[in-house]
């Protein structure tokens, strides 16, 4: 088998972790209490959600500007949540959406939690809201809503692009509360600046596992961390290695996959055995020894037809 | 900005710490306003990773055909217009053929099909030879998916641009990409010494994934994406990296004076490769990057300024409060 | 009043009304700000035939007569079915069958989701190798000698070599992606001061890289901000409505 | 089977030439079974409801797991043939890739119109029922209509015959150039007018939030001033010349660590861009478990549930 682009490390340590996260997750099924460690974050949930509610103006949610994903959807999953302690206080929600495929999960989402607290009454299908899925459009709209109903509390998780300085802001000039998470690192620092609790990096995958000790979440969770262990120690190992590798000398360099014989010179990173690993080469000239028969009707001039 | 407008009661410290917003406001627009209507220049020193990028684009073969794909619009024109110029000079000076392509937004082939433009226009000005669609660059147009678009590019780029045309000439019919002088001799990505990225947004990530190892990545970022490009830079995914406006006004100043240049006396020098990379000097090689620099320079004072009296602000009230 | 002019007056009247809500809400904000959505929706509109179905689906399902040259792309008629697909997702709003909207929005998650698999070792495959720098000096003195007037055989030993101040460099640099991961470790209770101090200096480590994401990004944010201010100072009044060297 | 997706090669069961008797029939046939299903599950019991929406979510991922897994066809040249049953299956994969990359896109596109209907009535109703806003929601739908219908007439004008002549300007009609008005001259300039408000929002953010409170917020702050400091060629200039001063601009030497550029880069190497690998790492493994609980409907969610 030739794994012409990945190498067979690469098949093997996706597998490695993908094993990690399932056996754990059916692990957890068994149930067993397991230990999550604070988020602060997602703590003040509650708070800013009764803040809200005393001021008798609604939150605000946004899943972010990203299409339907993992990201929105787990986004979607707090802002569940959020939505059934709103419910509960009769809390006015706003849920503003970019992407309309979002959009009709919200809605599903949101009219589920509703009917399940048997609420079903009180929900207002316009409390969840497409808004338009070019950035800054998306951008002026949720600010206009967040100024003239001076929304109490905001709930910024998901993919967030430039637009959160201009919701973070927003809202602070209103003195909402807010709550902000993105998986785009290059935003954290602007909702730390601006928000009053952000979830960092990897934080905001961890929420749901961490709101609803559900065994699936926190076995995944606990999978994800070993994971992590594995890819640090990878890195350690591979780190000492290295260094331990590159003090000799080499008489061998890889040429196009081949290892060929060289005078002794020092060893360079590239000659190290993680980089072999890492970096498998294919040998040009045996691949071009593999020939296949022609289609009579390929033109080799023109692009070829059926351009998916 | 000591002066803001707060009622009498408050300390000078208080003050120092509760600037009004509109007051910082106000000075922005200032501060990014009056110098836009002077020329002025300042000192720079390029950063390594836009001395890597000007050096691979310097170092293309004559007559060679690059792939671009271009992803802004006029929403981050600041950033990449600037970019883009001082990319196409570089490339029409060295008669470097290229393809354009699109997957961020359906509005980019067209800002890009303008700066081409202006940058010929210019050449023209100068009566040196205009850059001519189809002889010299074909536009391969937007794709929606940037996922699907790489992916295909990476397995077949004749069936990822196939059924793409272009009109050689006036009064000739549309004809297949592949036939024009640009993309003839292309069987795969891999035929290309280059595939350049100018992007306002995340698309370089689904290139390196996508596309690295396959064809030399290089990319010109606007100043939001730079870390997180930077780390493909690091890892050694792409060869050369050009960030921002910084970015755009480092190869500006390398287009005048060179890299390694000259030899006995550098004024750029390039600690990675000692060789000697000529730039043209003379030549019209001032953009945005020159035009917006100083401008710049005053916003930013003004934000440090700010921050810097906040805090003075905060350690006054503290002592206050401690004595 | 020519068209370039009418066309970037307006363009700065709307530039400046969205400018407004900077001073606070009002009335000519709103206006834009409504405006601005239409125009979006209404783009949208156009863009997902002319944009996006044309091309990705109607062409591809009924194929393409090519002209100049090219081959002719035959329909492949499978495509229809995204059709009764697609638009299983507008029961959404029906009480009874409202499930079915999930069927779509099922296929669009799990191409997401199985993608994840697929491009998750290009993406980090390499970036953990970089990671893996060697710590352990191999040349003699803490810092790089400088190589100018040096041979390029004497060069390229120096370039070969590691010095101490690398290798603290780079132990620095590991040091920081462990930190930073083990903050990220959610479901171990850490007793061990050593690794409680990991995290910790995890965090404040991912601070300083935020501070630099930050620095980097307000020169991004200044220049369109100046570049705005160049079009209507310069592009609009001076080059447009004054004409002056325009 | 390599013909399934692969349109290289027609004829196969699954295309037939453009315009072609024989493709609209195929095309008509399966979209009345589409409907004809959809029907079918409409009047299907409850119990099958998890089940469809599992197995659909559960075969769409699947392509690219198999995509991964399996052998890739090795120098694959255009136009080549398989030679044998893992090289066809790889081929086939390899020719399905583009084809299933644009699914998702043209399901949600599908979707678009949902959104567009949360608009309408929104405002709609505003308009109807004569809102306090009533004015501003018809301009939005004005703003629809107008960039729908001018978008689409000159989308026509440029896919007719005569559509390359409105390359140039001058060629342009009444339409062409209200269309250009609406979407380049209104919409992309709102677009950049949106963004660069961002700068001000950044200042008044970073004046009322960088104060040496704490550690953490000293690290953000000490950082990102000397990273927006070396960006400014005025100050490393002068700095940099400081030091040249002390130790002479002859040779390089150990102070040069110490310039303001050289500062900066190193922070960038070696803190910021392993602390930004890092999270990537946790963020990466994060939509990889998440991906695989949804693809396994694992999880509790709308689309599971």
């Amino acid at each position: 088998m030739q794994y012409g682009d990945t190498g067979w490390i690469g098949v093997t340590v996706t597998l490695l972790l993908v094993t990690f996260i399932l056996g754990n997750i059916f692990r957890a099924k068994k149930g067993k209490d397991l230990y999550i460690r604070r988020i602060a974050g997602l703590n003040a949930i509650d708070e800013a959600i009764g803040r809200a509610t005393e001021m008798g103006k609604p939150v605000l949610m946004v899943p972010g500007l990203g299409a339907l994903n993992a990201i929105s959807m787990q986004a979607l999953l707090i802002f569940a949540h959020v939505a059934r302690t709103a419910a509960k206080f009769g809390t006015p929600i706003r849920l503003c959406c970019a992407d309309a495929a979002v959009y009709t999960v919200a809605q599903e989402l949101i009219r589920d939690v509703y009917a399940s607290e048997g609420l079903a009454d009180r929900y207002d299908m316009d409390s969840v809201r497409f808004i338009s899925d070019r950035q800054f459009a998306f951008a002026g709209g949720v600010s206009g809503i967040i100024l003239r109903e001076q929304t109490a509390a905001a709930f910024f998780l998901g993919e967030f692009y430039a637009e959160s300085m201009i919701f973070a802001e927003t809202a602070n000039s209103v003195g909402a509360i807010q709550v902000a998470g993105s998986t785009e690192k290059t935003q954290t620092p602007f909702f730390i600046a601006a928000c009053d609790y952000v979830l960092i990096g990897d934080e905001f995958y961890a929420a749901s596992a961490y709101l609803n000790r559900e065994p699936v979440l926190v076995g995944s969770l606990i999978g994800q961390d070993w994971s992590k262990v594995a890819i640090m120690a990878t890195i350690l190992l591979g780190a000492l290695m290295n260094s331990i590798e590159m003090r000799g000398t080499t008489v061998f360099e890889r040429k196009d996959g081949v290892l060929q014989p060289i005078a002794e010179r020092p060893m360079k990173i590239a000659d190290t055995t993680f980089t072999h690993l890492f970096k498998p080469q294919r040998n040009p000239e045996e691949d071009a020894k593999i020939e296949r028969e022609k289609d009579p009707k390929f033109d080799a001039g023109a692009g070829e037809g059926g351009g998916e | 900005m000591e002066t803001p407008v707060t009622p009498p009661a408050m300390g000078f410290a208080e003050k120092l710490m509760s600037v009004k917003r509109h007051t910082l406001y106000l000075l922005l627009i200032v501060a990014t306003s009056v110098p836009t209507f002077f020329s002025i220049t300042l000192p720079n020193k390029p950063d390594q990773p836009s001395i890597d990028f000007f050096t691979t684009v310097m170092a293309l073969p004559e007559g060679s055909t690059i792939l671009i794909e271009t992803d802004w619009t006029k929403s981050t024109r600041g950033d990449s217009m600037g970019q883009m110029q001082a990319l196409l000079r570089i490339l029409m000076r060295h008669n470097i053929k290229f393809a354009i392509y699109s997957t961020a937004d359906p509005a980019a082939p067209q800002v890009a099909r303008d700066t081409i433009g202006r940058v010929s226009e210019e050449r023209r000005a100068k009566g040196e030879r205009p850059y001519v669609r189809w002889e010299d660059w074909v536009d391969l147009g937007y794709f929606p998916n940037s996922e699907a678009t790489n992916n295909a590019i990476a397995t077949n780029i004749r069936k990822a641009f196939a059924g793409k045309t272009e009109v050689p000439g006036v009064g000739q019919p549309a004809t297949d990409v592949f036939r024009s002088p640009v993309l003839s001799h292309i069987q795969k990505v891999g035929d290309m010494p280059l595939l350049l990225v100018v992007t306002a947004s995340k698309t370089f990530d689904i290139i390196v994934e996508r596309l690295y190892g396959k064809v030399p990545l290089a990319a010109m970022v606007t100043g939001v994406m730079g870390p997180e490009s930077t780390v493909y830079y690091a890892s050694g995914q792409m060869v050369g990296l050009c960030v921002g406006l910084k970015g755009a006004l480092d190869i500006e100043r390398m287009m005048e004076s060179g890299v390694n240049n000259p030899p006995d006396k550098p004024v750029v020098v390039n600690k990675k490769n000692p060789e000697v990379v000529p730039g043209f000097p003379g030549d019209d090689n001032e953009g945005n990057g020159k035009a917006y620099y100083p401008t710049l320079h005053l916003a930013l004072t003004l934000m440090i300024l700010a921050v810097i009296i906040g805090n003075i602000g905060m350690v006054l009230t503290r002592k206050g409060a401690k004595s | 009043m020519n068209y370039p002019l009418f066309k970037l007056t307006l363009g700065v009247i709307a530039t400046v009304g969205l400018y407004t809500v900077l001073w606070k809400e009002n009335k000519f904000y709103r206006f834009w700000e409504h405006a601005f959505l239409g125009l979006a929706a209404g783009w949208s509109l156009v863009a997902l035939w002319t944009e996006s179905l044309k091309s990705v689906w109607w062409d591809k399902m009924v194929g393409v007569t090519a002209e100049g040259g090219g081959v002719d792309t035959p329909g492949f008629w499978p495509y229809v079915l995204l059709l009764p697909i697609g638009l299983m997702g507008y029961f959404v709003f029906s009480k009874k069958h409202n499930w079915l909207s999930r069927v779509p929005i099922g296929i669009i998650i799990g191409l997401w989701s199985g993608q994840q698999v697929q491009v998750w070792w290009n993406r980090y495959g390499p970036q953990i190798n970089g990671t893996l720098k060697p710590i352990l000096p191999t040349g003699d003195g803490f810092f790089v000698p400088d190589t100018t007037g040096m041979t390029p055989e004497e060069a390229a030993a120096v370039a070969g070599n590691l010095y101490v101040s690398q290798a603290i460099t780079n132990l620095i640099f590991i040091a920081t992606v462990l930190c930073v991961l083990s903050y990220f470790l959610f479901s171990f209770d850490f007793k061990n001061r050593f690794i409680r101090g990991m995290t910790v200096s995890g965090r404040w480590l991912l601070m300083v890289g935020f501070g630099a994401i930050f620095g980097s990004t307000v020169m991004m944010r200044f220049t369109l901000l100046i570049d705005r201010m160049y079009f209507v100072w310069i592009e609009w009044l001076r080059d447009t409505v004054l004409r002056i060297g325009g | 089977m390599n013909g399934f997706f692969a349109q290289v090669i027609p004829p196969s069961p699954f295309n037939a030439p453009n315009g072609s008797a024989e493709l609209w029939t195929r095309l008509v046939i399966a979209l009345l079974l589409g409907v004809a299903a959809v029907v079918a599950l409409m009047k299907a019991p409850v119990s099958v409801r998890k089940p469809v929406v599992a197995v659909s979510t559960f075969c769409a991922g699947l392509y690219w797991v198999v995509f991964f897994l399996w052998p890739r066809p090795v120098n694959r040249l255009p136009g080549d043939m398989p030679s044998g049953l893992v090289d066809g299956v790889g081929f086939w994969l390899e020719d399905a890739n583009p084809i299933v990359g644009n699914l998702s896109n043209v399901l949600s596109a599908f979707l678009l119109g949902l959104g567009i209907y949360s608009l309408l009535r929104i405002h709609g109703m505003r308009v109807i029922k004569g809102h306090k806003d009533a004015f501003f929601s018809a301009v939005l739908l004005l703003g629809i209509l107008a960039m729908g219908v001018f978008g689409y007439w000159d989308w026509l004008d440029k896919m007719s015959p005569t559509g390359p002549s409105l390359a140039l300007e001058a060629n342009w009609a009444f339409q062409n150039r209200v269309r250009d008005f609406l979407f380049d001259g209104l919409l992309q300039e709102m677009d950049a007018g949106m963004f660069s408000l961002i700068a001000f929002y950044i200042l008044s953010a970073a004046y009322r939030a960088f104060r040496i409170r704490s550690i953490e917020a000293t690290l953000l702050l000490a950082t990102a001033f000397i990273v927006m400091l070396s960006f400014m060629g005025l100050v490393t200039g002068l700095l940099d010349g400081v030091i040249d001063g002390i130790k002479g601009t002859a040779d390089p030497g150990f102070l040069d660590n110490f310039k303001l550029t050289e500062i900066a880069k190193w922070l960038r190497a070696t803190v910021e861009t392993p602390s930004l690998r890092g999270i990537d790492f946790g963020i990466g493994i994060g939509a990889l478990a998440m991906g695989l609980r949804l693809w396994l409907s694992l999880e509790k969610t709308a689309v599971s549930s």
